[in-house]
């Protein structure tokens, strides 16, 4: 099962790694060999144009989607692995679920569970997937809002939130699993500038924790400041991966120069 | 009105007939209706396509033909044949005819849940199964709620369908008060009694729609 | 309750205690209707019920939609036919019937005013009948008439054809004299019954065609009734005289 | 086989009337409907509350009973009273019924189209009525479809209930013959005609889907 | 009908002008004695909080809200005027309507027709509003959509569109009743930050052209470049109204300065 790739593993095991991923919708293969490689604490900041393949890498991460090549492993712990023979296997769904539990994510549109309250978006994972009692597990989850800002909202519903409202419970939910990692798709792009900020300062929070964190974001300003790494994306591949100050004072590669002027 | 007060009996009793193929249909209907909407949904086709088969047949054809045909021929059918008293075979039909509605309603409802309140439950940890209890299907039943209102009372008056099998509910023994007495009055009486079920039904839904506009989507 | 088949018992040897089970229409007033406690009674119902106790048979009334009557009979949900039953040449193919114990005409209704006072007039008018009534086969054997007539309606019950006579759009209709006249009492100077008619026919009860043994017994009970002056008596209680046929 | 053959032309003939009843109640009660709906969303109140109860009266009582008013009792009502022969009174009785359902399914549509589509309308110079016509309606009717095939694929089995105007539709039509022949094959294929039936609709309804899946919303 | 309120006008007719307009909703009073005067060829943006009314204004400007209080006039026409006893009155409604016309909206929402092409969306108001002939239209339509750089879009369905293209075509569908005077409502708010730029460039070409225009925006960017007058509403009142560098330069009210450092 655990069929290594050919390059050698670094000494101290990753967070997560992910090798050579391939990914295809019918004819369209929007990944087309990405690699990453996260160490424990890191903050790694995806950006690139539209289509370039950001969400649908972090979707096979998380096994949203499924890649057809490439490896990915998770605190040492194989999801998908691909012999020499080009064959991509999966291990067995009770392993891939417990694989996955160890990561969160966070939608750009929230995904909140709109018949539920705030306190119960919090604690329906932890009450129906770890079987954990009610009374265990309110207290957490209170902490949790009160953490992001919310605890006013315990017992609203989320239609009742502002769009940066909804964004901070979604955070506490993933973290109300304590997942070792936390993966956040756009997180701020559906709301208006104003409520942008109170997202971004929950998540600048959680880096200064040392919460391990993969970001896709169109916030340069959040990528440069808080990002150990940013990495540019674009038709499928990552063109340039470097720590932020560097990436954004001097990009290499010439469409990195062309996406950050169009950006800013 | 002393005539009135006198064919009442009957027409109580008609009503209680009525209301017990309504209830007893909707009790069982409905359940294996969201079975049926899980299966018209199920990965696998022949599953799918037999559903689809079977829904299409009872949407298709017209209930009374249904309870003739489960009352007089299933007995000659070999192997599932069996041959079933006037109620239990009226139940049956009803209960195979409106859990095929039941049915398209409730797969409309799953499928009008956004693919993010998956997404939302999976990356949470949540099983298939317990993404449909917890999750997809309590939000499905406040969209459903009007289409399944309105499918409740039409049940209501196609319960009368039961005369093909000389059950008096309450229309029949409406009609059978007409024919003795040779006087339209009964059926103005019974229309009443119509109105005051379709009316409990409508507010009974309503009730239930404001429990449910606690949230918004 | 209900057995699922008559017992076959040899006749004259009601010791093992039978029951049976009559089907009729109970829309069909007098012979079988339900009254004000939605009981259902009639003259046919309580020859039934005499017939049942001379045999020593439980008896239960099964009300069926008489136009699924021969179903309801040879799928062993029902024993009897007793409601009113015409014998005819074509039923006798399909059931068994005792001798006849009424005899019926197939009378012409009118209203009132109607200037149509024979048989004759019918010629190119709207007729009514019950569906699957003897009426219909009555105007049928008279191929003269049914010819003559425009348009004969089959509606799904008696009443709802003489109300129609009330409204105009029928000139006449065809009934069981039994039940006519039941109803025409109902509504004094509204209708006026011609004195042709569509002929006689005799009402009898019908059995399965194999079921010999029942056909025995009832027969035999009925019979009895004849001529000790119980069916006679039964008779003046529904219809005010003695019109059993002998 | 050849007995099918031979009871084919009353069932054709009773075909006949089923499609006849079935059309021409199409055909009034849509637009009767959609009228009834607009009026329901009017801006006086009385209006609103009127066809309100008329909704309810008509969705509460069962078809047969205002088949057999309109037919029987209708004659004898001052004013208003008129004696119709069967054919159209029960045309009258399916359309103010059939006109009632679609009435609050056109309603429900009509809500349905987001206030941004008034405000676009509005500030484009559109009258009320332009709006409605041009803006609103070609939307409504896309998002209708499937309820209306509902309603319609019940109505041609509903058509069925002429029977106790003593008109030969083909469910009475097999009946006939079952009773006559002391056979229930004629239900079979009575079964299979109305299948063929609800078959057409469907494509046709399905092919109304995709004429209108030009524009996703 | 023309019952001027007290202060004198300006020499040149002004394009639009509001006095004093009040607006509640139930108990809550949104706008509270708001006024604004535009010149030809203005370009006005009005920046605030959320809630502050700017959206309100707008709508009451275009009788999508009627006032409570005030007087609008529209080159020179009177929508609604309110006399010294306090009464509000609206002209009759075929006027509203003349005068409206004159007025062109372009909402956050795009509001396009999702039954029609791009080309059909904007030939439908003049040909149903204005009676002409559907080959009279269709050139000026397609100039319009090559305008905005859609004319190959003609005839695809608004679904088909990212949300910048929808926007320029809700702009396209406001230009084609040639409009005096374009309301717009945060156009591009509801926008990719990627997508924004080619609708504000549509923008800035029309400001060119000398379109009276006014602009709800966050994109301070716009207000500063392209507004001679930038207005900040807060709590239903215009705090500050000012050319827009001055404004942004030297904002002189305290709660425009704690605006303006939340925004940038
Ligand atoms: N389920 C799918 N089926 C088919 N194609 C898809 C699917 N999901 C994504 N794609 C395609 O894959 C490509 C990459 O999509 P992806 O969403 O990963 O890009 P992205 O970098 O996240 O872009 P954005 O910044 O717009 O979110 C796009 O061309 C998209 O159309
Ligand atoms: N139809 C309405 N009914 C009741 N209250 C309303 C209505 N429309 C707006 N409001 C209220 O009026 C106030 C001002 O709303 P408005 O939309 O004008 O603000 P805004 O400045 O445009 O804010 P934003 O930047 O969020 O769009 C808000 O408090 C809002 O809740
Ligand atoms: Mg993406
Ligand atoms: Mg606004």
């Amino acid at each position: 099962m655990q069929s290594m790739t050919n390059e050698a593993t670094p000494a101290p095991t990753p967070m997560l790694r992910a090798v050579d991923l391939h990914k295809r919708f019918g004819a369209i293969e929007v990944l087309k060999g990405v690699s990453l490689e996260v160490g424990r604490g890191e903050v790694i900041a995806i950006i690139g144009p539209s289509g370039s393949g950001k969400s649908t890498f972090l979707r096979c991460l998380i096994h949203l989607e499924t890649v057809q090549r490439g490896c990915i492993e998770v605190e040492g712990r194989t999801l998908v692995s691909t012999d020499t023979g080009g064959e991509c296997r999966y291990v067995a769904d009770a392993e891939i679920r417990t694989i996955c539990g160890a990561m969160g994510m966070v939608f750009q549109h929230f995904n909140l569970f709109p018949h539920l309250t705030v306190l119960e978006n919090l604690i329906e994972a932890p009450m129906t997937v770890k079987g954990l009692r009610r009374e265990d597990v309110v207290p957490k989850a209170e902490a949790l809002l009160a953490k992001v800002g919310l605890a006013d909202k315990r017992d609203a519903y989320p239609s009742r939130l502002s769009g940066g409202q909804k964004q901070r419970v979604a955070i506490a939910r993933a973290l109300a699993m304590e997942p070792d990692i936390l993966l956040f798709d756009e997180p701020t792009s559906a709301l208006d500038p104003e409520l942008t900020g109170e997202v971004l300062r929950t998540m600048r929070e959680l880096a200064d924790e040392h919460m391990t964190m993969i970001v896709v974001t169109h916030e340069m300003a959040f990528a440069r400041e808080v990002a150990s790494r940013v990495i540019f994306m674009d038709g499928g591949l990552v063109v340039e991966a470097r720590p932020a100050r560097e990436l954004f004072a001097s990009p290499e590669h010439p469409r990195t120069r062309a996406f950050l002027e169009n950006m800013l | 009105m002393d005539y009135v007060l006198n064919i009442l009996p009957p027409l109580i009793e008609g009503t209680g007939v009525t209301l017990q193929v309504f209830v007893i249909t909707l009790m069982l209907s409905v359940p294996l209706g969201l079975a049926l909407a899980l299966l018209r949904l199920s990965r696998i086709a022949p599953v799918r396509a037999a559903v689809g088969g079977y829904i299409w047949l009872m949407r298709g054809t017209p209930l009374m033909l249904q309870m003739l045909f489960i009352y007089f021929a299933l007995p000659f059918v070999p192997v599932i044949g069996v041959r079933l008293p006037d109620f239990p075979a009226a139940i049956v039909a009803f209960v195979l005819n409106y859990a095929a509605y039941f049915a398209e309603i409730f797969r409309a409802g799953i499928q009008s849940i956004e693919r993010g309140q998956y997404e939302g439950a999976k990356v949470l940890g949540l099983s298939y199964a317990q993404t449909m209890r917890r999750i997809v299907l309590p939000q499905v039943i406040k969209r459903i709620l009007p289409p399944v209102s309105n499918e409740t009372i039409t049940l209501i008056k196609d319960t009368s369908l039961i005369y093909v099998l000389a059950m008096n509910d309450l229309l029949r023994a409406a009609r059978g008060i007409v024919q003795r007495d040779f006087t339209t009055s009964p059926f103005v009486v019974a229309a009443a009694f119509y109105l005051i079920m379709t009316l409990v039904l409508t507010y009974g839904f309503q009730h239930l729609e404001k429990k449910y506009a606690v949230y918004d989507e | 309750g209900k057995s699922e088949a008559p017992q076959a018992a040899a006749p004259a040897a009601p010791a093992a205690p039978a029951s049976i089970v009559v089907g009729l229409d109970d829309h069909f007033p007098p012979m079988g209707f339900r009254d004000d406690k939605n009981e259902i009674v009639g003259f046919d119902i309580d020859l039934a019920k005499e017939v049942a106790k001379r045999l020593g048979m439980q008896v239960s009334f099964k009300p069926i939609d008489w136009s699924a009557k021969e179903a309801e009979l040879n799928g062993k949900r029902i024993d009897v036919l007793w409601n009113g039953l015409t014998i005819t040449e074509e039923r006798k193919a399909n059931i068994l019937f005792t001798t006849p114990y009424l005899e019926n005409h197939q009378i012409i209704v009118v209203t009132d005013k109607s200037p149509i006072k024979a048989k004759a007039e019918l010629a190119g008018k709207i007729v009514g009948v019950q569906d699957g009534s003897s009426a219909v086969d009555a105007i049928q054997k008279d191929e003269k008439a049914a010819k003559s007539i425009k348009e004969l309606k089959k509606f799904s019950d008696n009443v709802t054809a003489l109300m129609d006579l009330s409204t105009g759009r029928l000139d006449a209709i065809v009934v069981d004299e039994v039940v006519g006249r039941y109803y025409i009492a109902k509504k004094p100077g509204e209708y006026r019954v011609l004195d042709e008619n569509f002929g006689t026919e005799d009402y009898g009860v019908g059995t399965r065609k194999d079921d010999t043994a029942l056909m025995g017994k009832l027969q035999k009970a009925m019979d009895d009734m004849k001529a000790d002056g119980t069916a006679a008596t039964i008779s003046t209680r529904w219809f005010g005289k003695d019109i059993v046929k002998k």
